[in-house]
């Protein structure tokens, strides 16, 4: 066990923060400090090629893919060291985080070759399409229908909150392709252009004003025959697969975002006087454990040898920041007072803090509820039983 | 003793819940909050269809009488809709100032008109109001319905004064307000004339206890309302084929929701009868029934969003419109942990 | 809608305080501020005798049959002026608040005048057997059986959480009457006489070092065959209006039991210097408004109509004391501090805070877990579906 | 970086945990708990035979090295038993003090002996402790495993001593304790000789650290054991005709319990390894473990009596021992809320 860097380990922390310090000082100063998701969406795509065309787009994945074939000590350093300089998260975070590594596990030689160089690259956008209207969270009872039509897949159906869709260039989808199947077989997992005419993405405007998620609508909307991944009927265990995947390295960037979020909060109150109450003094506290728990826990997640495997404590991480960041938010408007609750802006547009607040409660929903997730902790962490499905 | 309604109160119960129901729609508390987040049409009916603008203000200045029971009911019912309407600073706080410590003369010059529903007052606290006789400087950035109104109740916590909104000096600046059905205004006193209130501590205590209890009564109704549409969507709502209503984790979570409410319940009308009844106990009350109310009405908000899923944080959905409702309420006229010290100090038995 | 009380009112309330006060100065003096169950049996059973005597025993009941008829504010200033005299709990509590109400609304004429004066009288003290090991949360799955032979029923099977067996005279039983019934069908509701051979009591130790706790082993226990309540196989709903009930009056002179215990809290903070500490006084300011809501909640419950009617406010009644003395009992040992944790007693046995500290991890289980109090409040309250039996 | 057990560490953790899940049985401890507290059995295998005692004491003194990392897993495989030890006080507190702030005198004396445990020591402050040179008169009501001590380490929280229990003025006196595992002593001292520690800082910094990991450690695994016994019953038990554990309301609460034990499990092993490694977060993170993971003890087994219904709170089921043990960690050595305190006043730049 052992938490330190080593020398070399340090040199690269300074190499990332001295050439993402520059960017930020430099080029790209326009985008420091954007923290919302939406926000100056082309700017941060010539961002991604930025990134990209200084090899820091991937650094976890293989040389031959753009990658860099980075330690875990290497890619806990980037990640915390690209927040730490105000870098804007990445528009093409589902790319490089989740159908990159799909890709990579599960696709072919020519799958690899025609996705994983655009993706590395920051030209190929990516989002996802997991969820449903009537599948909120049971990603068993999707809907939306695939048919092989001579050398394409026409597609039918709906899909709901497709984060930033309306940017992306393509969307992975899960698709029902077994007339008359049910819960988890007879599902594939399709990779399509957005822009086409059978597919129309409409923004969800959000509790805060915002429109970072969408519904995308599926009309007789095509992709070639060889854009599944892993073979006809097995979505499911393709789509299990990608989400071990947002349990990885990337978990470290986000919480270096919540870093950002704290101190903020620290600063404001320190600045305001609130730091003198014992009540929020105590929550502060509370709010910097969990922070640092977050971050050890995710390294004992990522120090496993099987990276791959989902052990019990990894269930534990989503339902942990999630209710550990909605926890912030409240915490951030005690600490900022009535005051909080006015925006400086003419339109419904909030900063960081008040921001932080409203979004946060789509945290502990969207990626599988909190309570989803305590299903999944009792039942594959404790080997309880399952709850029934119904037949309704 | 007997803590239930009387028929009386039950029927304001029945008629206002009936009224803010049908008029108090979502589309319509939309279109308020595009605009300076008061529902016209909807303010016309409830003071002048239905009169219940007077409730809890005396009949001499052209109220109905009664108290802080009756103006519960009335707040609860608003509450559960989260109608648009400016209830809170014009007629509880800024007209029970008045009819509390007004002249006569003062009462008979405001109290019909705010009662009728003509006049708006916007009430705000300012601790460093500079007063050079009666002639103000200062402001609050937390003036509820300030862009509305066209008079104001302001105080420096000892005195209160009546200040016309034209009055040369008064500037009004409206701002985005999370909870837009009570939108915040920032109101500027540059060397205004006031005209002062003869009993300023009548005044402030009538605005303070009505401010109170309608803060709260509003919490619980909009608890209530959370608990009510999320039972509702939980027995239609299928997932993994059953209504998500059967699971038995939501259900448990509905049922500490209405534990909760039971409570808040209890709360706001304890206050409010202890106030009527000017018990001793009304002291502690009020700041139980803020505080209790408003903590459960921010819970069941924030639960029934998380209940609904992704709905339920979109702004298509109401639920929004509880959630910022519960917060500014939650923030407003003190926050549950000052509350709770007053309440600490009193059973230590500190002086207050 | 009035909280206050009528001069008459406020008359009877000095009269309870004077009798009540002049008792705790004089004859049982050596009783007074006794708060546990099991504390001094033989003196409070001649307590119960002192009550009946001076007609204070069932103020409630119907005078034929020892009462007062008391008002409902009668009854509340009665239990209120009981706990602030610091008189110790009731060891008829069940006999006077659930088997004589049981026997009143449900009873014979016959069984009326042969249970109702010994219970007015505090001649005959009664305990409940409903849970079994095997039904601890499950009264429908109660395997107790009894069968008729001849004129006597002769019972067999076993009771658990018999509070006070070891010092009463009777207990009422919830047995299965019908062979190979399930579930509600097929229960009796019989009142057996415990002094005799097929009755044994064995204490239960708990956590507190205490036994108010038993076993009862039923081994062809008998009674006579007009013991029972209602019909043969109307035990469920016997019992469910039995269990109705408790949710009296007498939960006003519980909560002044808590009120004291509350006093003694705030007493020590201010001793101990504790009532400075801002979260000692928040959480004492929560303690302090909880207590102030059960009252008025259960004055709401109390002054609808019809008082049988189980409402959806009255079922939230148990969480919301059960959960509320389990904290209180954590305020308590917070304010104490360490030194909580140390009994001046030679043996394993705890003054009132400590003792509440440990007692009341047992309030959120007896009487129906806070789990099923949730269901119940979720089913009969708010009309969601019930959990499903299993078949195991 | 790599945040997971060495073969080393895995190893020590598999010994440890079999030799208290083999001894540290509930009839030992319980037998152990009617006398001072101490299993002398189970004491004698611990030091002697698997001579664990000496882990995170100096090879010098007679100790096996190592650090706080493997300290905690031995603590916590103790916790899970609820072993009847007097680990904390002898090991973690005295000792380490004599090994860090002991002349070489006075470590030769005392560590192989409190290491093979053929003396035990107790530990205490006394901010009041009067000190007339080396004459100390003052004494503690919260001593561990006072009655069984051959002799104290004493502080003042700037002097640091060794007295001898049986030197004159000493007196012990038992007392009737919550946890009944490592029951308090009452001891006084009357102008009593003590025998300075060279380097008082350095033993006092040693007897906090290790004693907040022993007790953070010993927490985590008392929590984890609740978990397990209480998912294993879950399994068995059957009501309403199915096994309780196929409730959701009652996994979910199982879910939470393993949620809050993990993030113990990452602060008490993040604080072990960052005082082996003198990384500066070592400070705060010692006041996170002591805090997280006892206020998580406490919970899980509260949770555990709640979830085992009727028989939970029974004295014949273990759940009141792991109850009692976890109270008792949460208040000694600093209330969760003074741990917390501290971490603030780091956050927020104040000076210590």
């Amino acid at each position: 066990m052992k938490l330190g860097f080593s020398p070399q380990d340090e040199l690269f922390r300074q190499e990332c923060a001295d050439w993402l310090n520059g960017q930020m000082a430099g080029e790209f100063r326009d985008i420091k400090g954007v923290t919302k998701l939406t926000g100056s969406p082309e700017r941060r795509k010539e961002w991604e090629q930025q990134l990209a065309a200084h090899r820091w787009s991937c650094i976890g994945w293989p040389s031959q893919w753009g990658g860099r074939e980075a330690t875990l000590a290497q890619q806990v350093i980037f990640a915390e060291e690209y927040a730490r300089a105000g870098v804007p998260g990445r528009v093409n975070h589902i790319g490089v985080e989740l159908a990159g590594p799909t890709i990579l596990t599960f696709g072919t030689e020519e799958q690899k070759q025609r996705f994983l160089p655009g993706i590395a690259a920051g030209k190929t956008i990516f989002c996802q399409g997991f969820s449903e209207p009537n599948a909120g969270s049971d990603l068993a009872s999707v809907r939306t229908k695939a048919k092989l039509e001579g050398d394409e897949w026409v597609v039918n159906g709906q899909k709901i909150w497709t984060s930033l869709a309306h940017i992306s260039d393509w969307i992975f989808v899960i698709t029902r392709t077994e007339e008359g199947s049910k819960g988890p077989k007879g599902l594939t997992f399709l990779m399509m252009p957005i822009d086409q005419p059978g597919i129309e993405i409409r923004g969800i405007r959000q509790i805060n004003g915002d429109a970072e998620f969408n519904e995308t609508f599926f009309t007789d909307a095509r992709c070639s025959a060889d854009s599944l991944i892993g073979a006809v009927g097995d979505g499911w265990r393709i789509a299990m697969g990608l989400l071990a995947f947002e349990r990885g390295v990337s978990t470290l960037g986000q919480q270096m975002g919540f870093r950002n979020e704290l101190d903020e909060i620290i600063a404001a109150a320190k600045a305001n006087g609130a730091a003198n109450d014992p009540l929020i003094r105590q929550r502060l506290a509370k709010a910097e454990v969990g922070l640092r728990l977050m971050r050890y826990g995710a390294l004992r997640m990522l120090s496993q040898t099987d990276h791959s495997r989902i052990d019990g404590a990894a269930l534990t991480y989503k339902i942990q920041w999630a209710s550990w960041r909605r926890n912030l938010g409240e915490l951030a408007m005690d600490v900022l007072g009535q005051g909080g609750e006015i925006s400086d802006h003419a339109e419904y547009e909030w900063d960081t803090l008040p921001n932080l607040f409203l979004f946060s409660r789509s945290d502990t929903i969207y990626g599988g509820t909190n309570q989803i997730q305590r299903n999944l902790i009792a039942e594959r962490g404790l080997g309880l039983p399952r709850e029934p499905r119904g037949t309704a | 003793m007997e803590f239930a309604f009387s028929d009386e109160q039950t029927m304001i119960a029945e008629t206002a819940g009936a009224f803010f129901a049908e008029n108090a729609t979502s589309e319509r508390t939309r279109k308020a909050m595009a605009n300076d987040g008061i529902d016209r049409a909807l303010w016309h009916g409830f003071c002048q269809e239905l009169g219940l603008s007077g409730i809890g203000l005396p009949e001499s200045g052209g109220g109905a009488g009664l108290g802080m029971v009756e103006l519960a009911v009335i707040a609860e019912a608003a509450g559960a809709q989260v109608a648009a309407l400016p209830m809170l600073g014009s007629l509880a706080q800024a007209a029970q100032a008045i009819a509390a410590g007004g002249s006569e003369g003062q009462q008979a010059e405001w109290l019909p008109r705010l009662i009728s529903g003509e006049a708006i007052a916007g009430y705000f606290h300012d601790a460093a109001l500079q007063a050079d006789g009666d002639r103000l400087t200062g402001g609050s950035r937390f003036v509820t319905h300030g862009t509305s109104a066209d008079l104001f109740v302001v105080t420096n916590m000892r005195q209160v004064w009546v200040v016309r909104a034209d009055a040369p000096g008064v500037s009004v600046t409206p701002q985005t307000s999370m909870d837009q059905t009570r939108p915040l205004a920032h109101v500027r006193l540059d060397n205004v004339p006031g005209e002062r209130l003869p009993d300023p501590a009548a005044a402030l205590a009538a605005a303070h206890r009505a401010g109170f209890i309608t803060a709260a009564a509003e919490a619980l109704g909009g608890a209530q309302a959370c608990l009510d549409r999320t039972v509702a969507y939980s027995k239609e709502r299928i997932q993994f084929g059953r209504p998500i209503g059967s699971f038995q984790a939501y259900k448990h979570r509905l049922a500490d929701m209405m534990v909760e409410i039971e409570q808040a319940r209890s709360a706001v009308y304890w206050a409010a009868c202890a106030i009527d009844e000017e018990a001793d106990e009304a002291a502690m009350a009020v700041h139980a029934a803020k505080s209790f109310a408003t903590d459960t009405y921010f819970r069941c908000a924030g639960d029934m969003i998380q209940l609904h899923g992704g709905i339920g944080f979109t702004w298509e959905h109401d639920a929004h419109l509880f959630f910022k409702r519960a917060r500014s309420l939650q923030t407003m006229l003190g926050s549950g942990d000052w509350h709770r010290e007053r309440i600490a100090a009193m059973i230590l038995g500190e002086a207050a």
